[in-house]
């Protein structure tokens, strides 16, 4: 099972897929905090220079991590590790301790020696200043400052979030629109060579020789993800891309951040933007991350799926221009049934498309489709390289309001039917009756103490996969071969 | 009092509350109907709350029985999963409710097996006996007839020795139709009636006529359930404490305020172990410098409110005191006014808003809205039900010098007021009064 | 002296391990494939045929499963 | 036992928690007669405290109640719009939006506040019924799934007057029975019943003396959610002291007499309750007399 943190990034790493003989990758995203932490140094120095960032980054940490960058944010000289460590209770140490690393990573502080020769911890300057600032303010505006004169005709939220949505699923539609014809999608919308460059760089789609842009396994999964997640994952391959585009990445990320920061349904303006920057900013605006009217005007609307970046959860409370809160609409449209029915209130063909993977589709109505998840469909959708977790976190996050009111009834977990979610997992199990490991045996020992010299070395270098010592067979995996053939022959030198 | 002997007689509750719903229910602008159900259910959470008589002299100690039917018929699957399951489910929750509302009052259950009482707990304070004691109860046979004379006796053999100044009640759980008694019930019901012992009655099925007159001879209520939800609210009922009986002496009681012990000498109090687990098998009690001492013998409890089990001194602290004043002095009810009553902020773009919880009030949702005739603020109808059910105080009434602690003056035909009592109940250094040049 | 052979590490349960010893004496999957049978849940068998044997055996389980509920229904 | 953890930490996550400041800010506290620029100081350390709050999660929530000698206020949000405002410089929109909000609020209570001729108590336990109530609302029509933990903490200055008894007690056991946590800052004497209050509701209890080090203070024990609270070292709670004090003498006692009617404290048996005018019975047997009480200290 995917473990809890990146439970929603669908890091899928179950066994079959880990096997040698069918070692296709699969998609795997990255948090903002793998993604910085494989980031140099220098660059991240190069971003802390950004409140925005800094803000991101601190939202990132973990929880015990916050509490000590707060304290010691407005403490001017380095702090003993001691004394840090002195806040934190006894028995959660191994949480510090995870902490602690998590922040040397991400570089945020580093040990100092103060006087007195007992080791320190102190912020890294930039990243104080620019948190400080953040928090009291103090320095420069942020390059995207709201607009000083009045939009004549504003647009709101639900305008931008059905605006955004629209351009969001172009994309998705490209993907399955090429992909997946056979689930009856429409033709695939046009997108721009830009976006499909990206797709290709993430291979969520491969050229192929036959039938032009294919979507891939990765696609697929992608499409599985929740639409907050599937934003992050595509903006950070972006990023990846940017630099060659020419366009410098602390500037992306921290527009991006900023975005995601910004008051949804409030207009910015995008004066004194570099050229690069404007350029990025009409990425975004295809991606619908931000709705602009013009290309040339200077005045630009963040929309949801920029707002929604930097959250954990899809669909949380964003703060708007209107006090009280307003959640995403039309979210929820699935039903399923206890009978492995499915009953999906939708009319858009991606999502058609999407269901069509793993259900098997029986009726279709304007505004309604029925599917049912049998054995064979969830099975395809498993060759295909889709975990059962997939499965059912995607069938829980599109769940009608009605399924969610049940769960808040009876307490349970999921909004759906125990029984499928059980079904679902065990035909995935089913696929695992076997764990392949690929190595090396070793038999047919002349002496005991061959054998258990041998074994024992395998042991302790553990290599060691399975043994027995009645039958003096062994089997090391294949990487630690080498070494125990290595030792082997040291020792039958040395024995005789 | 009186309210409880003109009981409406003719009127059975299956027929009340039910007649012609379908007229309340009317279609909104765009023809829909939850609007209009929504009002019926907070019209109808508002009624609960109005109904709650307000008296304060109420028994507040508590002296109560639960007898439980645990005859064949409580294995009838009308309730989920059955009436015995469903009954024990909601007692948990009475039990928890009953010593949260009622802090030094004391609880015992009966059960009414094949023909004979049996006591399950004593009388006592502390919920946790008798809730192990409900488990046990979960997989008894039931089998053959209940019989309330017998429950009752056993219920007025032990009552009849409790101190007069408490007010004593049996509340009957009866899900068989028929009763199976050695003698003459009604010797009992008078003898009830004598002790002045109050005696309410929950049928599961249906209404019985002996039920009822026991009810109505000691004044206690009388209800049938529809369904669970009713049934909840029927048993929820009991939590409140009853009017006084009129044979309730009034008497003061001698009660210990414990306080840890390392108070008093300036340093830690040494290792002991406390009274109420020391017997307790399951869990002992384990050493430890912190508790509540007895303050007459210095037996040392982990929990209040408890009777001291050496010098039988009811030990208590002021909070759980305090817990039971709402009951004595209860916000009272706000009058019901249309939206257009509010009048509009004028700094902040002519809203109307609910004092309470700032809401901004629209039109379709809060037509009404409640004053309180004191402070004169306005409250959406989320408010005044928190208000009354949850937080028993006014918040105008609270946060306006003016009004403040006025509310329990009015309350108050004794000349005395409450808030010069409250401000009796602990010792103040600021004796420092409201003065202002408005 | 030691001998060595390179292969995969199949770990299962009896059963489907039955299910494999059928298989490799069948030779249904046109040839011998189990390298060393180690014990009652382990079995040594020669790397190239693990995909053709996957596949067989979710052709088993297609087999062997029942339908859970009439579609249309 | 880890996987617990592991999901706690999870749902802390996601929950959204709210905030609600209680902040005194009655002319009449000892910190502001000393100076008045004291109180902009503290209201400084508020803001970024509550920022600090808000800067933990994306979701979570804040609200500032002004408890003023005359009324109580929200000081944010405002309901209705929002002001319009423009970033001037490096801070959050949304942070910079919470700091003008409220001190543009606070400027107009103090306006329009009548001028007090003599000090005078400010109504905490009032401000508190005020923010339960937004709480409730708030708790109401939180999405369906999402979890919100919410929680008050009083900042003030000013002595506790016991005439808001009954109220304080009745805030305390609501906030108990809702799960909310109620913290106390106090920033001049240490408050009995809020201790209390504190206690019942397992909140922290601090008494800041010197208040230049408040935000730190409030940074320590305050910001941390109360979820998280058990993985740091905090103040050890203070010895809470829940003895009555009888009626007639206002004194702390460990042995008294209850009014079975009203629950009247009195140190010594008298025939008639002088709260509620009953009129006792005799006891039957006379009540053992109470050994020798050693001599009490006056509580605060």
């Amino acid at each position: 099972m995917a473990d809890t943190k990146f439970g929603r990034y669908a890091s899928c790493s179950s066994v079959n897929m880990s096997l040698p003989v069918q070692g296709l990758t699969n998609l795997e995203c990255k948090n903002l905090q793998d993604y910085l932490q494989s980031r140099t140094p220098e660059t991240l120095e190069k971003l802390y220079t950004h409140p925005p960032i800094c803000l991101a980054v601190y939202r990132e940490l973990p929880e015990i991590a916050r509490q000590f960058i707060i304290r010691i944010l407005f403490v001017d000289q380095p702090v003993p590790k001691a004394v840090v460590s002195s806040w934190g209770a006894q028995r959660c140490a191994k949480d510090q301790t995870e902490a602690a690393s998590c922040l040397t990573n991400l570089n945020v502080w580093r040990v100092t020696a103060i006087p007195g020769g007992l080791a320190a911890w102190e912020l890294s300057p930039t990243f104080k200043k620019s948190l400080r600032q953040a928090l009291l303010g103090g320095g420069k505006p942020w390059t995207m400052t709201n607009t000083v004169e009045k939009d004549s005709k504003p647009r709101d939220i639900s305008f931008l979030d059905s605006y955004a949505m629209s351009r969001w699923r172009c994309v998705l539609h490209y993907m399955v629109g090429t992909g997946a014809r056979s689930s009856g999608t429409t033709d695939a919308e046009a997108i721009s060579p830009d976006a499909v460059r990206i797709l290709l760089h993430a291979n969520l789609m491969k050229r192929d020789d036959r039938d032009g842009i294919t979507i891939t396994r990765q696609g697929f999964q992608f499409l599985l993800l929740d639409t907050r997640a599937q934003v992050w994952h595509f903006m950070l391959q972006y990023l990846d891309t940017c630099e060659e585009r020419g366009i410098p990445l602390p500037e992306c990320l921290s527009m991006l951040f900023q975005l995601s920061f910004s008051t949804l349904g409030r207009d910015y303006s995008s004066e004194g933007m570099s050229c690069q920057m404007l350029t990025f900013l009409q990425h975004l605006r295809e991606f619908g991350l931000v709705f602009q009217r013009k290309r040339k005007e200077g005045r630009f609307y963040p929309t949801r799926l920029a707002v929604n970046v930097t959250n954990k959860e899809e669909g949380q409370v964003v703060r708007t221009t209107l006090t009280e809160d307003v959640h995403l609409q039309n979210s929820g449209y699935i039903v399923v049934e206890t009978n492995y029915r499915i009953y999906a209130y939708t009319d858009s063909p991606l999502q058609v498309a999407v269901l069509g993977l793993f259900t098997e589709l029986l009726y279709r109505f304007p505004n309604l489709v029925v599917g049912v998840l049998t054995r064979d469909s969830v099975r395809q959708a498993l060759r295909g390289g889709i975990t059962a977790e997939q499965i059912v976190s995607y069938l829980e996050q599109y769940a009608h309001p009605n399924m969610k009111l049940m769960e808040s009834a009876i307490r349970s977990k999921s909004c759906l039917p125990p029984t499928v979610v059980d079904q679902i997992k065990l035909w995935e199990m089913e696929r695992n009756r076997f764990i392949y490991t690929e190595g090396v045996v070793y038999n047919q020992f002349l002496s005991q103490n061959d054998y258990l010299t041998l074994r024992d070395y395998a042991l302790s270098i553990n290599v060691l996969v399975w043994q027995n010592e009645r039958t003096r067979t062994m089997v090391v995996q294949k990487n630690g071969h080498d070494d125990v053939k290595r030792y082997w022959k040291k020792y039958s030198k040395i024995a005789g | 009092m009186a309210d409880d002997e003109n009981e409406d007689q003719k009127e059975y509750r299956w027929e009340t509350g039910y007649e012609k719903t379908w007229e309340a229910i009317k279609e909104d602008d765009d023809g829909l109907l939850d609007s209009a159900i929504a009002e019926i259910i907070q019209k109808a959470k508002r009624k609960r709350q109005v109904q709650k008589a307000k008296q304060n002299r109420l028994g507040m100690m508590r002296h109560l029985f639960v007898v439980i039917d645990c005859s064949e018929s409580m294995s009838v699957p009308d309730l989920k999963p059955t009436r015995l399951l469903c009954t024990l489910k909601l007692l948990e929750i009475f039990i928890e409710e009953f010593f949260d509302q009622n802090p030094i009052s004391q609880l015992g259950i009966i059960a009414l097996k094949a023909k004979r009482a049996e006591k399950i707990t004593e009388l006592t304070g502390t919920a946790r006996v008798h809730l192990k004691a409900l488990e046990g109860l979960a997989n008894v046979t039931l089998t053959s007839e209940p019989s309330l004379q017998n429950g009752l006796d056993m219920a007025l053999k032990t009552l009849k020795v409790v101190p007069s100044h408490a007010s004593r009640e049996i509340v009957v759980i009866m899900g068989s139709l028929t009763t199976c008694d050695p003698v003459d019930i009604n010797l009992t019901i008078d003898e009830l009636v004598k002790e002045g012992i109050r005696c309410s009655v929950i049928s599961l099925s249906a209404e019985i006529h002996v039920c009822r007159y026991l009810t109505q001879k000691t004044l206690g209520t009388y209800g049938a359930v529809l369904d669970d939800a009713h049934f909840r609210d029927q048993l929820l009922s009991q939590v409140d404490p009853p009017p006084a009986a009129k044979t309730q002496h009034n008497s003061l009681i001698r009660m210990g305020f414990p306080h840890s012990k390392d108070e008093v000498e300036g340093k830690d109090a040494p290792l002991s172990m406390c009274m109420c687990h020391v017997d307790n098998l399951d869990e002992p009690s384990e050493l430890c410098t912190t508790g509540h001492h007895c303050p007459q013998c210095k037996s040392k409890y982990c929990e209040l409110p408890v009777e001291c089990q050496s010098c039988g001194l009811t030990l208590v602290s002021a909070p759980h005191l305090a817990r039971s004043y709402h009951h004595l002095f209860p916000v009272p009810n706000y009058e019901e006014l249309s939206m257009e009553s509010v009048p509009q902020l004028s700094e902040c773009d002519g809203i109307r808003k609910c004092y309470g919880c700032q809401k901004v009030l629209s039109a379709p949702h809060d037509k009404m809205v409640f004053k309180c005739s004191h402070c004169k603020q306005f409250y959406c109808i989320d408010c005044d039900i928190f208000i009354h059910e949850t937080l028993h105080a006014c918040v105008g009434c609270n946060t306006i010098p003016g009004v403040a602690g006025l509310i329990y003056q009015q309350q108050q035909q004794g000349g005395k007021t409450i808030a010069a009592e409250t401000h009796d109940m602990l010792p103040s250094t600021s004796k420092q009064q409201r003065q202002f040049s408005m | 002296m030691v001998n060595v052979i390179k292969g995969v590490l199949v770990e299962c349960d009896p059963a489907m391990k039955q299910f494999l010893l059928h298989l490799d004496e069948k030779s249904a999957l046109g040839r011998k494939f189990i390298i060393q049978d180690l014990d009652e849940n382990h079995l040594f068998i020669s790397t190239d045929i693990v995909d053709v044997l996957q596949a067989r055996v979710d052709e088993l389980m297609d087999r062997i499963s029942f339908p859970l509920h009439d579609k249309d229904a | 036992m880890d996987a617990v953890e592991q999901a706690a930490t999870k749902e802390a996550e996601s929950s959204i928690d709210l905030l609600v400041i209680v902040l005194d800010t009655n002319p009449s506290q000892q910190f502001v007669r000393q100076s008045p620029q004291n109180l902009t100081q503290v209201l400084e350390s508020i803001i970024a405290f509550g920022n600090a709050h808000l800067m933990q999660k994306a979701q979570n929530q804040l609200a500032v109640i002004s408890c003023s000698h005359h009324s109580t206020d929200f000081l944010y949000p405002v309901p209705g719009r929002q002001v319009e405002l423009r970033q001037i410089d490096g801070q959050y929109e949304a942070f910079s939006l919470v700091e003008k909000t409220v001190k543009q609020q606070l400027g107009n209570i103090l306006m329009n506040a009548p001028r007090l001729s003599s000090p005078c108590e400010s109504l905490l336990a009032g401000s508190m019924t005020m923010a339960l109530c937004y709480i409730s609302r708030l708790q109401r029509n939180v999405a369906a799934g999402a979890k919100m933990h919410s929680r008050i903490l009083v900042v003030t200055g000013s002595n506790e007057c016991a005439s808001q008894y009954m109220t304080f007690m009745n805030v305390f056991f609501t906030a108990q029975k809702l799960g909310i946590v109620v913290d106390t800052c106090a920033l001049d004497k240490t408050l009995s019943l809020l201790q209390q209050g504190c206690d019942i509701t397992n909140g922290q209890f601090l008494k800041v003396t010197q208040l230049d080090g408040l935000l730190q203070y409030l940074l320590w024990v305050f910001l941390p959610a109360p979820q998280m609270r058990h993985k740091l070292v905090l103040p050890p709670p203070p010895k809470v002291d829940y003895r009555a004090s009888c009626f007639c003498h206002r004194e702390l006692i460990d042995i008294g007499y209850v009014c079975s009617v009203c629950l009247s404290v009195f140190c010594k048996y008298s025939p008639i309750c002088t709260t509620c005018h009953t009129i006792f019975k005799t006891p039957g047997p006379l009540p053992i007399k109470p050994k020798k009480k050693k001599k009490v200290e006056k509580q605060m």
